[in-house]
């Protein structure tokens, strides 16, 4: 039931918020900072309270929607939600907060968009029927286009636009391929339904099950992003108002890799191992392109979100090498990702607010200015390049040990976004904070609120480096039940790897054993 | 009495309503345009006439008859719109009446 | 005794913490003392440590200690653990004590920096990430201390942010080493892969038993650790970064690119000496590796102006002995030479800084001299300092370390005469490069006056490490001079001993050897750079001089084949053409609506027409069906 | 004739008496008012009426009526939406000087026309009725005879509007040839015992899909689309985009399924071959379109074609979904138009998406409307447009049909882009144009409109119950 | 002719010519009561009016437009297209079921007969149409109703 209150929660926030926006302009943030609270609370309260982390859902409920259809409204929660959603409340607080300021044109209408956006992603957290599923996943676009559009900087329609067309096309493909499944089961089976639990098993033909799966990757690659499909990205990025670029960086680019987890793995086991190889070196390409892309971008939010492409690029890396270790790495790095890129875009916001630019080349010696500023800076630009002690080291580090299990050049060949990570989160530190002051700007360091923020995610940033540990308790059982769901069929394609890597490592480590 | 196979008619009717047709594309003054749409509606009702007796019914017949009520209705409010083109454009040229189209090309 | 090894590392980083939350209020002194005070109280319990550990009773060899799980995610396990043995415990000793010494000392020198307190808090923070690297049990931790240390020089280089060129000088050293890094962490994968564990002793007894000497998979690891080690400690071909990391205060330098962190690398390759030794081809290449290291940099030493450039690349000739020392597997005599010459650079460095200092930073030392005069105490100690760094016979520590390299260079069963011939060479280049120092910067006449005199706080360390670097020396004195083994006996706790061939002892011939070069180096800057400086003035703008200068042009090099064409890769296409792709998409579309658009075009007749043609297509296709 | 013969065509009665009685009002007093309350009357009265002979169906009066529940709910439906037309109308014709009783009897003689297609079972009648209609809508095209748009739009419409209908006959005639029958029940029971259909059968049905074509605006007979709703007055662009489209879907449906239209490969291909183009040269046409009358127009194109494809099914579940989508595109479209209807005043026609910039700010009441119906149109989910299109895929991938169904995505992608740029412009910084106020009414038909829209999107369920309830051919 | 004339007034007359024409057909076809209509509505009213409203707006003397308006090229497309669909008509009327009833003459009776009784209410509809004809016309050309009410006694 809590689930549904959640939602329903969000919702009427929202409404509340967009009404109260005629009353005043300090309502509407109030407002929906009491629902996230609330929210985050019921969540926490959860938590507390001794919950089978164990067993496969810890809470699953389910309703008649429209029965003709088979269609019904599941909710369900586990590990991997749970983290999911905590993360988004959180953050979902953090945005309210950071754009306090920073909105101040029709206040209630943003944040009704705003927990429109949040509800969207809840939904798409918790909903285990995958026509509800589909239905939230267009619902988040339509308010996160009005924050881009309505919000945004200078060219924010086309962004807004970009946007929405391509999540939009992919989303269709991934719905085509959501009633294919649907009657690949009913004519299997004679049960019509797109309840996630009952399609599961759903047993069809490879070249079916590759087409079917190909629409669904559309989506989620779309969302992640992975290279070629990126684009919407950085423009969406570089256009929203700070919020927006937050919520799109660090939930939006979740859901893809939710959906990864959710769905391509458990329900096309066989197609997915076909596919991993082509996975793996997309999210090497990812790595590699994003962060090449991200050095040579003068745009200061645009590089960000380069960076963010980057770092999604060991998402898929990780997802595709099916072993727990690189799914917790995944878990982590999906979290990690979204505080620390999400930190990134709001200390971009912080000085854009404040030198009203976003080019790199115009700023410089701002850490004499802020030098507040400029430590949180360094310690995101750091976490972006995995340095040990925060929450992306440890993600990083153990997508790449079990990206290694599963293909040894893949994960060296990520291991050099290693180095390109350090050569553009230098180049931020380096152009923004170090060398001489281009322009004299009148600017003051962080305000309390501001400061409040930020000491916040560095603490969690890191917490999550030096004891991770609950996460991986959390996202445990989850994270089993998927792999499980995977190798009990693919058992015979693919082959263990781990106890016998010595055997082939022997053969396989000349290959890499010639660059050095 | 007439013994013409019925295809023969069918064709003569075709010609007929072509032809229409052809007045309809060629001309640019609203009233011949009207008069050829006259015709092609002619030739319509011919074929009804034509299967009427074909199949020897009386129903062709009766369509023929409202094919005529409503021509006539179509040419009375046809000529009535004529005549208010006229007021305002004071032309019965069509390719004139053409303030309704997509300006963005 | 356990925890206190928890505790060591914990003290910097709480005043760490307390400089960076509460440094603004804080005075200046106060936040230079507690920065200094928890690197002093760290040293005292480490040595309190040390000797418990020394002679305890139930004759354990090591402290350790697990504070807390880190990672258990599937079968990979990682805690934050400590463990102390007598490795550990020399870097320990090295780098609270000589850093308590910088701290004293940058308390004066940086007194009147604006960024004081933030100085400090890097400081500490360095001198808590090296201790968790040394004290690291299993190798992810060392690692974390290995990435932070790597932060905090960047921080320090970088410390004088204003300046354009500090910032590159940071950058540079972060991302040569960070390519080390790399290489080490993936060595790091294929042990974890292999072994399923992360605890550096359980992985040695593994590797042991599992993989066969010379096995291709050893030997790739072994590399790979070792180009961790080799950007971390500058040496081939990963040194370039040195020199310019001279950006720095001179106390970092002292510190970090002298004293510790650049020998984490001699440390990396002591600690998993057992995959060495599974590798001897990488052994041998780490031999020749140095010796090629000390060399070069012994050049270039000789040509700088800078009189930290001089220092600097002094320090990768060290470590060049140090990794030739390694690489013949004399492991003792490797660690020794580090304590000492963590001193006496250290010293140097001091020094060096002092001079700088006071005769408001000015580098070149072309500009100095006759500073003998002027400032007797700093040069006495540095003149004990170059002593002990070229090894003058029998009088300095230096001598006792160098000679030790040398001798196993030789004799050590990997050993080989040309190795220790490089050896000697190098020995003869330091000694004449570092009394080139000398005699340019102190002797001769003055150039430029010292602007104030230095403080006790900057001068008592200086003396303090003169001491150590004159005696240091005689806790390990070869066989042919009364042999004590104090330090190797404690070091082979942990570390195999060098083996020798069997070859009949003429250690003392060899010493005799590299005393008469040292000597000789030193009587030949005497004749060039002080009696006759017309012969250099030749020298100095000939072309092979500008070469050396250069550090043989591996800037330049490197410049060419790497930066270069990463800069041109990230300049090309900064569009994103998959952008341009779905752009011109959206045009085709347009195009589609101007064309459709044209057929709108509001006349009648022609509507009719589209009518007409279009039955006439549709009755077409129906009647040819 | 007998009683029940009678009986059944109460709506009808209803249709028919209404024009008079108002035209006898007007011969006493003219009164806008009364005539605007009467009409309002008479339609609900009509729609009650359809309840009320839902007993007696299915019920023939040979040979020219064929009321069964299908033809019902297309009258329901014609009917609900002429209801909500005359609602938009008040305001549209308030202000207009003149003449404006005779508008409400025209609209009924053409809702009359249009649902005695939806019963039509003869050619007779098919010709009739949609003779009733057009003729109807020649004059409520024209009617504001003091604007030059208006009257071109009128002769436009009148012109083609013949023609199509000439073809129409013709086809009828030669079909009447083939078969020596004009209803098209007995057309199929003659059909059935012949294996193809004879190529003189397949002219004529050729020549009647130019006026079908031409009535539901299908490519190549789409291009009057634009011109007329832009010259028309919005309530009656409104009217022609709904009622005159779903009267002549109705007798379309009846027709193809009768002939079986969808086992001839021809014809299959050539429907097909139609929708598709439909879809994209509708789709492609809005893309820049400025002026948001004629880009309702051509997305009407576009979803005649979405809904002409599901036809080729030739499954009742076809005619359902299509059945739903219609509902759901008349519901949007009438809102769109209403939101147009009500921003314009005698001599300002607010038809520029320029008119609309920042229409949010300033009456977000209406902003909110348009962008329901923009969003249902594009089919985001929470609207019914949503639910519609999904309704239409799911058939479609059920019977296989899977170019069409890619085709369909595709437009979607394309028609989403302009949607939104008319979403965008309304929330974008506030414009110079002022706009009117909104009456009562006005408002509540928008809010009826809305709701619905919201409805049909979170809870389709109970319509769809009913349609695959009542809709079975 | 009626459609290739210059003059309107000339073309109507060819187009009243024509419909006689077409209502001997009619009477060739056993239709002698709808040969009667032709003449007496077609040929009667409808060109009537046609003739009123051309004269009114005095279009015949508008010679040299109509010629500009009809210069050759202008006939290509159209007749090919006609030629096409004539073509294919042929080509449908290739194979055609000729069912051969026996062909008697239908009286004016029988089709009174079915009119009234069969196709009652299609009469009763083509009233309302007429209806609202009358008042469209009468709406839109207000000034030209006596012409209308001719037309209306005429039926």
């Amino acid at each position: 039931m809590i689930l549904v209150y959640i939602i329903v929660i969000l919702l009427a926030g929202a409404f509340l918020a967009w009404i109260s926006g005629n009353l005043s302009q300090v309502w509407p943030r109030i407002i929906s900072l009491i629902t996230l609270s609330i929210d985050l609370l019921l969540i926490i309260t959860y938590l507390t309270q001794p919950t089978p982390f164990s067993s496969k859902w810890m809470i699953d409920i389910q309703y008649d929607w429209i029965t003709q259809f088979g269609i019904g409204i599941h909710f369900a929660l586990d590990g991997l939600s749970l983290l999911m959603l905590l993360l988004t409340f959180v953050l979902g607080i953090i945005s309210v907060l950071i754009s306090w300021k920073e909105i101040n044109v029709k206040v209630g209408f943003f944040h009704f968009n705003l927990l429109l956006i949040l509800a969207g992603i809840v939904g798409v957290f918790l909903s285990l029927d995958l026509f509800l599923f589909y239905f939230f996943w267009e619902l988040m676009l339509v308010p996160m286009y009005f924050l881009i559009g309505i919000w945004g900087h200078e060219n924010r329609t086309k962004a807004a636009y970009k946007f929405f067309l391509y999540t939009q096309a992919s989303g269709l493909l991934m719905f085509i391929s959501i009633i294919a499944l649907y009657f690949v089961h009913g004519n299997s089976t004679g049960i019509f339904t797109f309840d996630y639990i009952q399609l599961l098993g759903t047993h069809m033909a490879p070249s079916t099950a590759m087409l079917i799966m190909t629409g669904f990757l559309a989506a989620f690659l779309v969302k992640l992003p992975v290279v070629p499909l990126h684009n919407w990205l950085p423009d969406a990025h570089s256009e929203a108002p700070t919020a927006g670029s937050l919520i799109l960086a660090a939930l939006l680019l979740k859901t893809g890799a939710y959906g990864l987890f959710r769905f391509i793995v458990p329900l096309f086991p066989a197609a997915s191992v076909t596919f991993a190889p082509i996975g793996m070196a997309l999210g090497v390409i990812g790595i590699l392109y994003g962060a090449k892309l991200a050095f040579a971008q003068t745009d200061l939010k645009r590089l960000i979100a380069y960076t963010s492409v980057s770092h999604m690029g060991f998402v898929i890396l990780g997802i595709f090498s099916f072993n727990e270790l690189a799914y917790q790495g995944v878990v982590m790095q999906m979290i990690a990702h979204g505080i620390s890129t999400g930190a990134l875009f709001i200390m971009a916001g912080q000085l854009t607010e404040r030198i009203h630019t976003r080019d790199i080349t115009q700023m410089g010696g701002l850490w004499e200015k802020a030098p507040f500023m400029g430590a949180i800076g360094l310690i995101f630009s750091m976490a972006s390049l995995g340095l040990p002690g925060l929450g992306n080291f440890i993600a990083e580090l153990l997508i790449l040990t079990g990206a290694f299990k599963a293909s040894i050049i893949m994960s060296v060949l990520a291991c050099l976004g290693l180095i390109a990570a350090t050569l553009y989160s230098l180049r931020i530190m380096q152009k923004v904070f170090y060398g001489k002051k281009n322009n004299d700007w009148k600017m003051n360091d962080l305000s309390l609120r501001e400061k409040i923020i930020s000491i916040t995610l560095v603490i969690i940033i890191a917490g999550l480096g030096f004891y991770p540990q609950p996460v991986f308790d959390i996202a445990k059982p989850a994270l089993l039940k998927t792999l499980e769901q995977h190798t009990d069929k693919t058992v015979q394609q693919k082959e263990p790897v781990g106890e016998e890597f010595k055997l082939k490592s022997n053969t396989s480590l000349y290959k890499i054993s010639n660059p050095l | 009495m007439l013994t013409v196979p019925v295809e023969t008619q069918i064709l003569f009717a075709g010609i007929l309503f072509f032809i229409g047709l052809v007045g309809l594309l060629v001309r640019r003054n609203l009233v011949f345009m009207l008069m050829s749409i006259e015709i092609m509606f002619n030739s319509a009702g011919l074929v009804f006439i034509i299967a009427a007796r074909h199949w020897d019914q009386p129903d062709g017949q009766v369509m023929f008859i409202f094919i005529l009520a409503v021509t006539a209705v179509e040419v009375a409010i046809g000529l009535a719109l004529i005549l208010q083109v006229y007021h305002h454009f004071k032309t019965l040229d069509v390719d004139a009446i053409n303030k309704l189209k997509d300006d963005n090309s | 005794m356990n925890t206190i090894i928890a505790i060591i590392p914990a003290l910097p980083f709480i005043s760490f913490l307390i400089l960076v939350l509460f440094g603004g209020k804080l005075s200046r002194r106060a936040s230079g003392w507690i920065g200094a005070g928890s690197v002093g109280i760290a040293a005292l319990l480490t040595i309190i440590t040390g000797i418990s550990l020394l002679n305890s009773v139930t004759g354990e060899k090591y402290y350790t200690i697990i504070l807390w799980k880190w990672i258990h995610a599937a079968n990979l396990n990682a805690e934050i653990a400590f463990r102390l043995d007598s490795l550990s415990l020399i870097f320990c000793f090295v780098i609270t004590f000589v850093g308590f010494l910088i701290h004293i000392y940058s308390i004066g020198f940086m007194e009147k920096d604006e960024g004081f307190t933030r100085f400090f808090a890097y400081m500490n923070l360095f001198v808590c990430s090296m201790l968790i690297l040394v004290l690291a049990d299993n190798i992810l931790l060392m690692y974390l201390g290995w990435e932070g240390v790597g932060l905090c020089s960047y921080l320090l280089i970088g410390f004088w942010y204003k300046e354009p060129e500090n910032g590159t000088a940071a950058r540079k050293a972060f991302i040569i080493t960070r390519i080390g890094d790399t290489a080490m962490i993936i060595g790091i994968f294929i042990l974890f892969v292999s072994f399923g564990t992360f605890n550096i002793q359980d992985i040695m007894q593994l590797a042991q038993a599992k993989w066969a000497v010379g096995s291709s998979i050893a030997v790739i690891t072994a590399a790979l650790l070792l180009g961790g080690a080799l950007g971390k400690s500058a040496q081939l071909p990963l040194q370039t970064w040195l020199p310019d990391a001279m950006a720095g205060p001179s106390p970092v330098s002292a510190l970090i690119h002298a004293a510790t962190m650049v020998t984490a690398g001699v440390y990396l390759i002591a600690r998993t000496n057992v995959l060495f030794s599974l590798a001897p081809a990488v052994q041998t290449v780490i031999a020749i590796i140095g010796a090629l290291t000390l060399l070069i940099a012994g050049f270039s030493a000789l040509a700088q102006h800078d009189l930290k450039r001089i220092l600097a690349y002094s320090t990768i000739s060290q470590i060049g002995y140090m990794f030739l020392a390694l690489g013949v597997g004399a492991y003792s005599a490797a660690i020794f030479h580090f304590m000492i010459h963590a001193f006496f650079k250290a010293l140097l460095f001091l020094a060096a800084g002092v001079i700088i200092l006071v005769l408001n930073e000015e580098h070149d030392i072309f500009k100095m001299g006759g500073l003998r005069k002027k400032m007797p105490a700093v040069f006495w100690t540095f003149l004990i300092g170059s002593a002990s760094l070229s090894a003058l016979p029998l009088v300095t520590a230096g001598f006792y370390s160098k000679d030790a390299i040398l001798w196993f260079s030789y004799s050590s069963i990997n050993g080989s005469i040309i190795l220790w011939m490089a050896g000697v060479m190098g020995a003869f280049l330091t000694a004449l490069y570092s009394f080139r120092m000398i005699f340019i910067t102190f002797f001769g006449k003055t150039n430029t006056e010292p602007s104030f005199k230095a403080g006790i706080l900057m001068t008592a360390p200086l003396l303090i490490l003169a001491v150590l670097s004159l005696f240091g020396g005689f806790v390990e004195l070869p066989a042919s001079l009364g042999s004590v083994h104090l330090f190797s006996g404690l070091v082979n706790q942990v570390l195999p001993g060098v083996v020798i061939k069997n070859i009949e002892n003429m250690e003392w011939l060899f010493q005799l050897i590299s005393g008469v070069i040292a000597l000789s180096g030193i009587y030949l800057a005497y004749r060039f750079y002080y009696r006759k400086p017309a012969y250099m003035e030749t020298f100095k703008n000939s072309r092979l001089n500008h070469f050396f200068e250069k550090g043989f042009e591996f800037d330049k090099v490197y410049d060419t084949v790497f930066v270069k064409p990463v800069v041109w890769l990230a300049e090309t296409d900064k569009k994103d053409f998959f952008d341009q792709l779905n752009i011109s998409i959206a045009k085709l579309a347009l195009l589609g609506n101007r064309v459709m658009s044209l057929t709108e075009n509001g006349k009648l007749r022609w509507y009719l027409l589209s009518f007409a043609i279009g039955i006439a297509l549709i009755l077409t296709l129906m009647m040819t069906q | 004739m007998s009683e029940t013969d009678f009986y059944s065509l109460t709506p009808f009665l209803i249709l028919a008496m209404a024009p008079i009685i108002i035209m006898i009002v007007i011969s006493i007093f003219r009164n806008y008012e009364v005539v605007y309350g009467f009409s309002v009357l008479s339609f609900i009265v009509a729609i009650f009426s359809v309840f009320y002979i839902l007993p007696l169906v299915p019920h023939n009066i040979d040979p020219l009526f064929i009321i069964d529940r299908f033809s019902l709910f297309f009258l329901g439906i014609i009917f609900f939406s002429g209801l909500l037309v005359t609602f938009l109308s008040y305001d549209y014709l308030k202000n207009l000087q003149g003449i404006r009783e005779e508008y409400y009897i025209i609209l009924f003689t053409s809702t009359l026309g249009a649902s005695l297609l939806t019963v039509a079972n003869h050619f007779i009648l098919f010709f009739l009725g949609i003779e009733t209609l057009t003729l109807s809508l020649y004059i409520l095209i024209a009617f504001e005879k003091s604007k030059d748009r208006s009257i071109e739009a009128g002769i436009k419409y009148l012109i083609l509007a013949s023609v199509s209908s000439a073809f129409l006959l013709f086809g009828m005639g030669l079909m009447y040839v083939t078969f020596g029958t004009m209803q098209f029940t007995t057309i199929m029971v003659a059909m059935s015992h012949l294996e193809k259909l004879p190529p003189l059968f397949l002219y004529g049905f050729g020549m009647m899909l130019v006026g079908i074509g031409f009535k539901l605006a299908l490519v190549p007979f789409h291009m009057w689309t634009p011109d007329i709703y832009q010259g028309a007055p919005a309530p009656i662009s409104s009217y022609i985009a709904t009622v005159s489209k779903g009267a002549v879907l109705a007798v379309f449906i009846r027709l193809f399924f009768n002939i079986k239209g969808f086992e001839n490969q021809s014809i299959f291909y050539i429907i097909s071959g139609i929708a598709i183009l439909s879809m994209f040269v509708g789709n492609l046409l809005a893309i820049q379109q400025k002026n948001i009358k004629r880009l309702l127009a051509y997305s009407s194109i576009a979803n005649m074609g979405y809904i002409i494809i599901i036809l080729l099914t030739g499954s009742d579940k076809g005619i359902q979904s299509a059945i739903f989508y219609l509902i759901t595109y008349f519901i949007t479209t009438i809102g769109a138009f209403g939101v147009i209807s009500l921003l314009s005043t005698k001599d300002f026609e607010a038809e520029k998406i320029e008119d609309y910039k920042g229409l949010f700010w300033k009456k977000p009441w209406m902003a909110v409307v348009l962008t329901l119906c923009m969003l249902s149109l594009a089919g985001i989910p929470v609207t019914a447009g949503f639910i519609a299109k999904f309704y239409l895929i799911y058939e479609g991938m059920k019977a296989g049909l899977m170019l069409l169904v890619f085709s369909m995505i595709i437009n979607s992608v394309l028609g989403l882009y302009y949607y939104l740029r008319v979403i965008t412009t309304m929330f974008s910084t506030a414009g110079k144009t002022e706009l009117p106020s909104v009456s009562i009414l006005g408002k509540l038909t928008l809010t009826i409109i809305t709701i619905g829209i919201l409805a049909l999107g979170v809870y389709p369920g109970w319509l769809i119950d009913f349609i695959v309830r009542n809709v079975i051919m | 002719m009626a459609i290739s004339g210059r003059n309107a007034i000339h073309s109507l007359l060819f187009l009243i010519l024509s419909l006689l024409a077409i209502s001997v057909v009619f009477y060739l076809l056993d239709a002698p009561f709808i040969a009667a209509l032709e003449v007496i509505i077609y040929a009667g009213a409808i060109m009537v009016l046609f003739i009123f409203v051309t004269m009114m707006l005095n279009i015949g003397l508008e010679k040299k437009q109509e010629k500009r308006w009809l210069n050759p090229r202008m006939w290509i497309i159209p007749s090919l297209l006609a030629a096409i669909l004539f073509i294919d008509l042929m080509l449908a009327l290739r194979n055609m079921p000729t069912t051969v009833v026996g062909k008697q003459l239908i009286l004016p009776k029988q089709v009174g007969i079915s009119l009234f009784t069969t196709y009652l209410l299609a009469v009763e509809i083509a009233g309302i149409l007429l209806m609202a004809g009358v008042i469209g016309a009468y709406h839109l050309g207000s000034q030209k109703k006596k012409v209308l009410h001719r037309f209306l006694i005429k039926k």
